[in-house]
C-alpha cells in the first residue's frame, strides 16, 4: 500500500481544492467570493469523481476508431457531466440573488447585509 | 473567537478529507464490476459507440432527466427572480 | 457596442460556432460531446454576440417568450421520448433495432455510423435545444437586468 | 411518477392560455398525482416493496441477466418512502389550494406554479429513489426550486437573503453528499443503495462517508449546530411554500434515516451513532425553543419551534438507533421510540404547516409579522384564529390532538431509555405551550386595534387549504392507533429490518 500513496496525487489535489474552497467559504465575507468558493468546491468534487474512474493506460470509452486496449470507466464521467450542469444551474441562481441583494443594500459584503452568515 | 472556531473547523475538515483520500484505492486501479458490464454491453444494448453517452442517455437516463429538470428549474428561478414588478405596483 | 471590426467578425464567426455546436450535438453518440456540450458551445456564440453588440440589440431578435417556449418544448420532447418506451419500461431505449437510428454497431472498435444509438441522438437534439434556450435566457436576463433594462414578462 | 415533471414543463406553455386555465390545470393534474400516490400506497402495504428499474427490459429486472451488480437506476418504494410520499403529497395539495388566492395580482405566477411542481417532484424523487447519485440529483432539484420560491418576493431584501442563505447551505451540503458518494463508489463500484448495503464492509472510509452524509443532511434539516439558515428562510418564504420547504427538510431527514438505517444498519455498534443523533436532537429541542421564546416576528418564532420539534424526531429515532443491535431493548421500547419519532414527522409537518399558513394569512391581511403590533384579530378573522388554536394546541401536545399522540410515544419510550432526556423533552413542550399562548393573547384577543377594524377574513381557497390540514390534525389526534398501525408501523418496520429492502434488489446474489 505504501508505495502507491505517491500515485494518489489526483485525489489529494481534489481534497486540497475542497480545502481551499472551505477556507473561502468560512472566512471571506464578500458574497461574490463566497460563490467562487462554492464553484471551487464543485471543481474539487468533480475532479475527485473523474479521477476515480481513471484506469492506468486506458482509452476514452468511445468505440469510434479507438485503438485496442482497456478503457477508463464511463460512469464517473457521466456523473461528472451531470454534476457540472447542476453546478451551472446553482451558480446562475446564486448570482441572480446576489444581484438582488446588491440592488437592495448597495453592497455585497455579508457583514453589512443584516443576517447573512457564510 | 469566530475566526478561531472557523480555523479549527477548517483544519478538521481538510484533515478529514486528506486522510480519507489517502485511503482510497491507488489511482488508476479502480474496482470496476459495474463499469465493465457497461463497457462490454453498451454497443449491443444501446447501439451507441460513445459509451459515456450511452450511460448518460440510457443506463442513467433518470439522472439526465433530473439534470435537465435542474437546468429548467434554475432558468425558471432566474426568470422568476428577475421579473419586472410592474403589475404588482399597479395592483397595490 | 464594440467597434465595427469586432461586430463584423462576430457576424461572420457566429455561423461557424453554430455549425460546430450543431456538429457536436448531432454526433453525440459517436464522438465526445452531446446535447449539453454542443448547447454550451452555441450559447457561447450567443454570449459573443451579446458582447459585440449590446444586450439591447440582441433582445430585438431573441425574444424571451420564444426562448421559454423552446426550452419547455425541449424538456417535453426529452420526457416524451423517455415516456415512449413505457410499453416495456419507462426510459426504455425503444428504437434499437428499428430503421430510425436503430442500427446496432459492430462490437468493438469501428469507424462509426450516424444511424445508430436508438433514441440517443434524438435526446441529444432535445437536450441541445433546451440548453441553448435555457442558458441564453439566463444570460440575457442577467445582462438585461444588470443594465437596468425592462424585461418582458 | 414522472407526471409532476410533465406538469412542471407544461405549465409555462399552458399559462399562455390564461390564468384560469392554468390554475385549473395545476389543480387537476395534481389531484391525479395524489390519486396515483394513494393507489401506490395501498399497493405497497398489501404487496410489499416495489422496485422499478428504469430502462431495463422488465421493470422488476434490477440485475442484468446473471450479473451481480445493478447497473441501471431504480426506484425502490417501501413503507418509509411511501410514508414520506403521503406527507409530501398532502402538504403540497394544501399549499397549492392555499396559494390560488394568495398570489392573485402578483407577477410571475406561471413560474411560481412551475417551481412548486418541481419542488414536489424533487421531494418525491428523493423519497422514492433507490440510487445514491439519483438522490443527489433530486436533492438539488428540491433545493434549487425551494430557494427560488423562498426568494419569490424580490422586493423585500430579507426574502432574497433568506433564499440566498438556503441555496448556499444546500449547495455546500449537496457537494458534501457528492463527495461521500464518490468515496462509496470508489470502494464498491456501485451506486444503488441496496447494493451498497449488500456489499458494505464498514471500513474506515465507509465511516467517513457516513460522517459526510450525516453532516450534510443535518445541515439541510436544520439540526442545531447548523441551523442558522432555517429561521431566515422559513420567515421570508411566501405562504404555501413555507410548508413545502419544511417538508423538504424532513425529506432530508428521511434521507438521513435511509442512509443510517438501510446502509449502515448491519453495523454491530450503532449505539455511538444513535447517541450522536440523540445529542443533536436534544440540542435542537432546547436551543430551538429558547431562541423562540423571545421572538416577536410570528413566523420567525414558528421557525425556531420547527427546529425544536425536529429535535423530538431525532430524539425518538436516535433512541431506536442506539438500541438497534439489542433485540430485547428494541422490542421493549426501541420500536416505540422510532414509531414516535416517525409519527411526529407527519404530525409536525401538518400542524406546523397549518401554523405557518395562519401566520401568512395574518400577514396577507394586515401586512406585518410583528406580534407586538397585532391585537384583537379574532373578532374579524374567526377561521384563522380557530386554526391557529388547533395548531398551537397540537404543537404543545395537548390531548385530543395529534401532537399529543406522538409525543406520548416518545416520552414513554425515552423514559425507559434515559429519564433525563424525557424530562428535558417535557420541559421543552411546556415552554412551547407558553410561547404560543403568548402570541395568541397578543395577536388574536385583547382590545381591537383601530387600524385593523376593516380587516376581513381571508379568501375561501386559503381557508380550504388550512382546513384540510386542520382536519388531518384532528383526525390523527382522535385515531392515533389507527394511523400508527396503518402507515407508521410499516415505515418503522422498513427502517428496523433492512433485509427486505436489500433483497428486493440483491435477492439473487449470495
Amino acid at each position: 500500500m505504501m508505495e502507491y500513496i505517491p500515485l494518489n496525487f489526483p485525489f489529494l489535489a481534489a481534497a486540497l481544492l475542497a480545502g481551499v474552497a472551505f477556507y473561502i467559504i468560512i472566512f471571506k465575507r464578500n458574497l461574490i467570493k463566497l460563490i467562487m468558493g462554492i464553484a471551487i468546491l464543485a471543481s474539487g468534487v468533480n475532479l475527485f469523481l473523474v479521477a476515480l474512474g481513471y484506469r492506468a493506460g486506458g482509452n476514452a470509452p468511445i468505440y469510434t476508431d479507438v485503438p485496442e486496449g482497456t478503457m477508463v470507466l464511463p460512469v464517473p464521467q457521466a456523473l461528472t457531466l451531470t454534476s457540472i450542469v447542476i453546478n451551472v444551474a446553482v451558480l446562475a441562481l446564486m448570482l441572480t440573488m446576489v444581484i438582488h441583494i446588491y440592488r437592495h443594500t448597495g453592497d455585497i459584503d455579508a457583514k453589512k447585509s443584516r443576517r447573512l452568515k457564510g | 473567537m469566530r475566526k478561531v472556531v472557523g480555523l479549527i473547523l477548517l483544519l478538521v475538515v481538510v484533515a478529514f478529507l486528506v486522510w480519507g483520500v489517502l485511503l482510497i484505492h491507488p489511482f488508476g486501479y479502480p474496482p470496476s464490476d459495474m463499469d465493465d458490464y457497461i463497457i462490454e454491453n453498451a454497443q449491443k444494448e444501446t447501439a451507441s459507440n460513445n459509451v459515456v453517452t450511452s450511460v448518460v442517455f440510457d443506463y442513467r437516463l433518470l439522472d439526465t432527466l433530473g439534470e435537465a429538470t435542474i437546468l429548467f428549474t434554475a432558468v425558471m428561478g432566474v426568470l422568476l427572480l428577475l421579473r419586472t414588478l410592474k403589475r404588482r405596483e399597479e395592483s397595490s | 457596442m464594440l467597434s465595427k471590426i469586432v461586430r463584423t467578425v462576430a457576424n461572420q464567426l457566429i455561423l461557424f460556432i453554430l455549425i460546430f455546436g450543431l456538429y457536436i450535438i448531432v454526433h453525440g453518440h459517436l464522438t465526445p460531446g452531446g446535447g449539453f456540450q454542443g448547447g454550451a458551445v452555441i450559447v457561447s456564440g450567443v454570449v459573443m454576440l451579446m458582447v459585440a453588440f449590446s444586450s439591447k440589440e440582441l433582445k430585438k431578435s431573441l425574444r424571451e417568450r420564444v426562448l421559454s417556449i423552446m426550452e419547455s418544448t425541449g424538456a417535453l420532447i426529452l420526457i416524451g421520448l423517455a415516456l415512449a418506451g413505457i410499453g416495456t419500461v419507462f426510459a426504455y431505449n425503444f428504437l434499437v433495432g428499428t430503421p430510425i437510428f436503430g442500427r446496432i454497431p459492430v462490437t468493438g472498435p469501428n469507424p462509426g455510423d450516424i444511424w445508430t444509438g436508438g433514441v440517443i441522438p434524438l435526446m441529444n437534439l432535445a437536450v441541445g435545444l433546451k440548453v441553448v434556450a435555457g442558458l441564453s435566457a439566463v444570460v440575457l436576463a442577467l445582462a438585461l437586468f444588470s443594465s437596468g433594462e425592462e424585461m418582458e414578462e | 411518477m414522472a407526471l409532476p415533471l410533465v406538469a412542471a414543463f407544461a405549465i409555462p406553455l399552458i399559462s399562455r392560455a390564461g390564468p384560469r386555465v392554468r390554475n385549473t390545470f395545476s389543480l387537476v393534474i395534481f389531484s391525479l398525482i395524489a390519486f396515483l400516490v394513494a393507489i401506490l400506497a395501498v399497493d405497497i402495504h398489501t404487496v410489499g416493496i416495489h422496485v422499478y428499474t428504469f430502462g431495463a427490459t422488465l421493470p422488476e429486472l434490477a440485475l442484468p441477466g446473471g450479473y451481480t451488480v445493478p447497473v441501471r437506476i431504480m426506484f425502490e418504494v417501501d413503507g418509509m418512502s411511501i410514508f414520506m410520499g403521503l406527507i409530501i403529497t398532502t402538504v403540497t395539495l394544501a399549499a397549492l389550494i392555499y396559494s390560488l388566492h394568495f398570489l392573485k395580482g402578483q407577477t410571475g405566477q406561471a413560474r411560481f406554479y412551475s417551481l412548486m411542481m418541481l419542488l414536489y417532484a424533487g421531494m418525491m424523487g428523493l423519497a422514492f429513489t433507490g440510487d445514491m447519485f439519483n438522490m443527489f440529483v433530486f436533492l438539488e432539484i428540491a433545493s434549487i426550486a425551494g430557494a427560488g420560491l423562498a426568494a419569490y418576493r424580490t422586493n423585500m431584501a430579507d426574502a432574497v437573503e433568506g433564499g440566498f442563505k438556503y441555496i448556499v447551505i444546500s449547495a455546500v451540503s449537496a457537494l458534501l453528499v457528492l463527495f461521500a458518494i464518490g468515496i462509496l463508489y470508489a470502494q464498491y463500484n456501485v451506486l444503488s443503495i441496496a447494493a451498497l448495503a449488500h456489499y458494505m464492509q464498514y471500513t474506515t472510509l465507509d465511516m467517513m462517508a457516513l460522517g459526510l452524509l450525516a453532516g450534510a443532511f443535518t445541515m439541510k434539516l436544520a439540526g442545531v449546530p447548523l441551523h442558522m439558515w432555517a429561521p431566515d428562510t422559513y420567515t421570508v418564504a411566501p405562504a404555501g411554500t413555507t410548508p413545502m420547504i419544511l417538508a423538504a427538510s424532513y425529506t432530508c431527514m428521511y434521507a438521513l434515516y435511509r442512509v443510517t438505517f438501510t446502509m449502515y444498519g448491519g453495523l454491530i455498534n450503532t449505539t455511538a451513532i444513535g447517541w450522536v443523533v440523540i445529542i443533536v436532537g436534544v440540542l435542537s429541542m432546547f436551543v430551538g425553543v429558547m431562541m423562540a421564546v423571545h421572538q416577536t416576528d410570528i413566523k420567525r418564532m414558528m421557525a425556531y419551534h420547527a427546529i425544536s420539534q425536529g429535535g423530538y424526531m431525532l430524539l425518538g429515532v436516535g433512541v431506536g438507533l442506539a438500541v438497534l443491535a439489542d433485540p430485547v431493548a428494541l422490542a421493549n421500547y426501541g420500536r416505540d421510540a422510532i414509531n414516535g419519532g416517525i409519527f411526529h414527522i407527519i404530525n409536525h409537518v401538518f400542524y406546523k404547516a397549518l401554523l405557518f399558513m395562519t401566520a401568512e394569512a395574518i400577514f396577507f391581511r394586515i401586512g406585518t409579522r410583528d406580534t407586538n403590533k397585532m391585537g384583537g384579530l379574532a373578532r374579524n378573522m374567526k377561521w384563522t384564529a380557530a386554526f391557529y388554536i388547533i395548531g398551537a394546541l397540537a404543537i404543545s401536545g395537548i390531548p385530543p390532538l395529534n401532537g399529543f399522540a406522538s409525543k406520548l410515544l416518545i416520552y414513554e419510550s425515552v423514559l425507559k431509555f434515559n429519564p433525563v432526556l424525557s424530562v428535558i423533552a417535557m420541559f421543552v413542550s411546556l415552554v412551547t405551550l407558553a410561547s404560543f399562548a403568548k402570541v395568541f393573547y397578543s395577536a388574536f384577543t385583547g382590545p381591537e386595534m383601530p387600524a385593523y377594524k376593516e380587516v376581513r377574513e381571508v379568501p375561501k381557497s386559503m381557508i380550504i387549504g388550512m382546513g384540510i390540514l386542520a382536519a388531518c390534525v384532528i383526525f390523527f389526534g382522535i385515531f392515533p392507533g389507527l394511523i400508527v398501525d396503518t402507515i407508521v408501523a410499516p415505515a418503522t418496520e422498513a427502517l428496523i429490518n433492512q433485509t427486505p429492502y436489500i433483497n428486493a434488489v440483491m435477492g439473487a446474489v449470495p
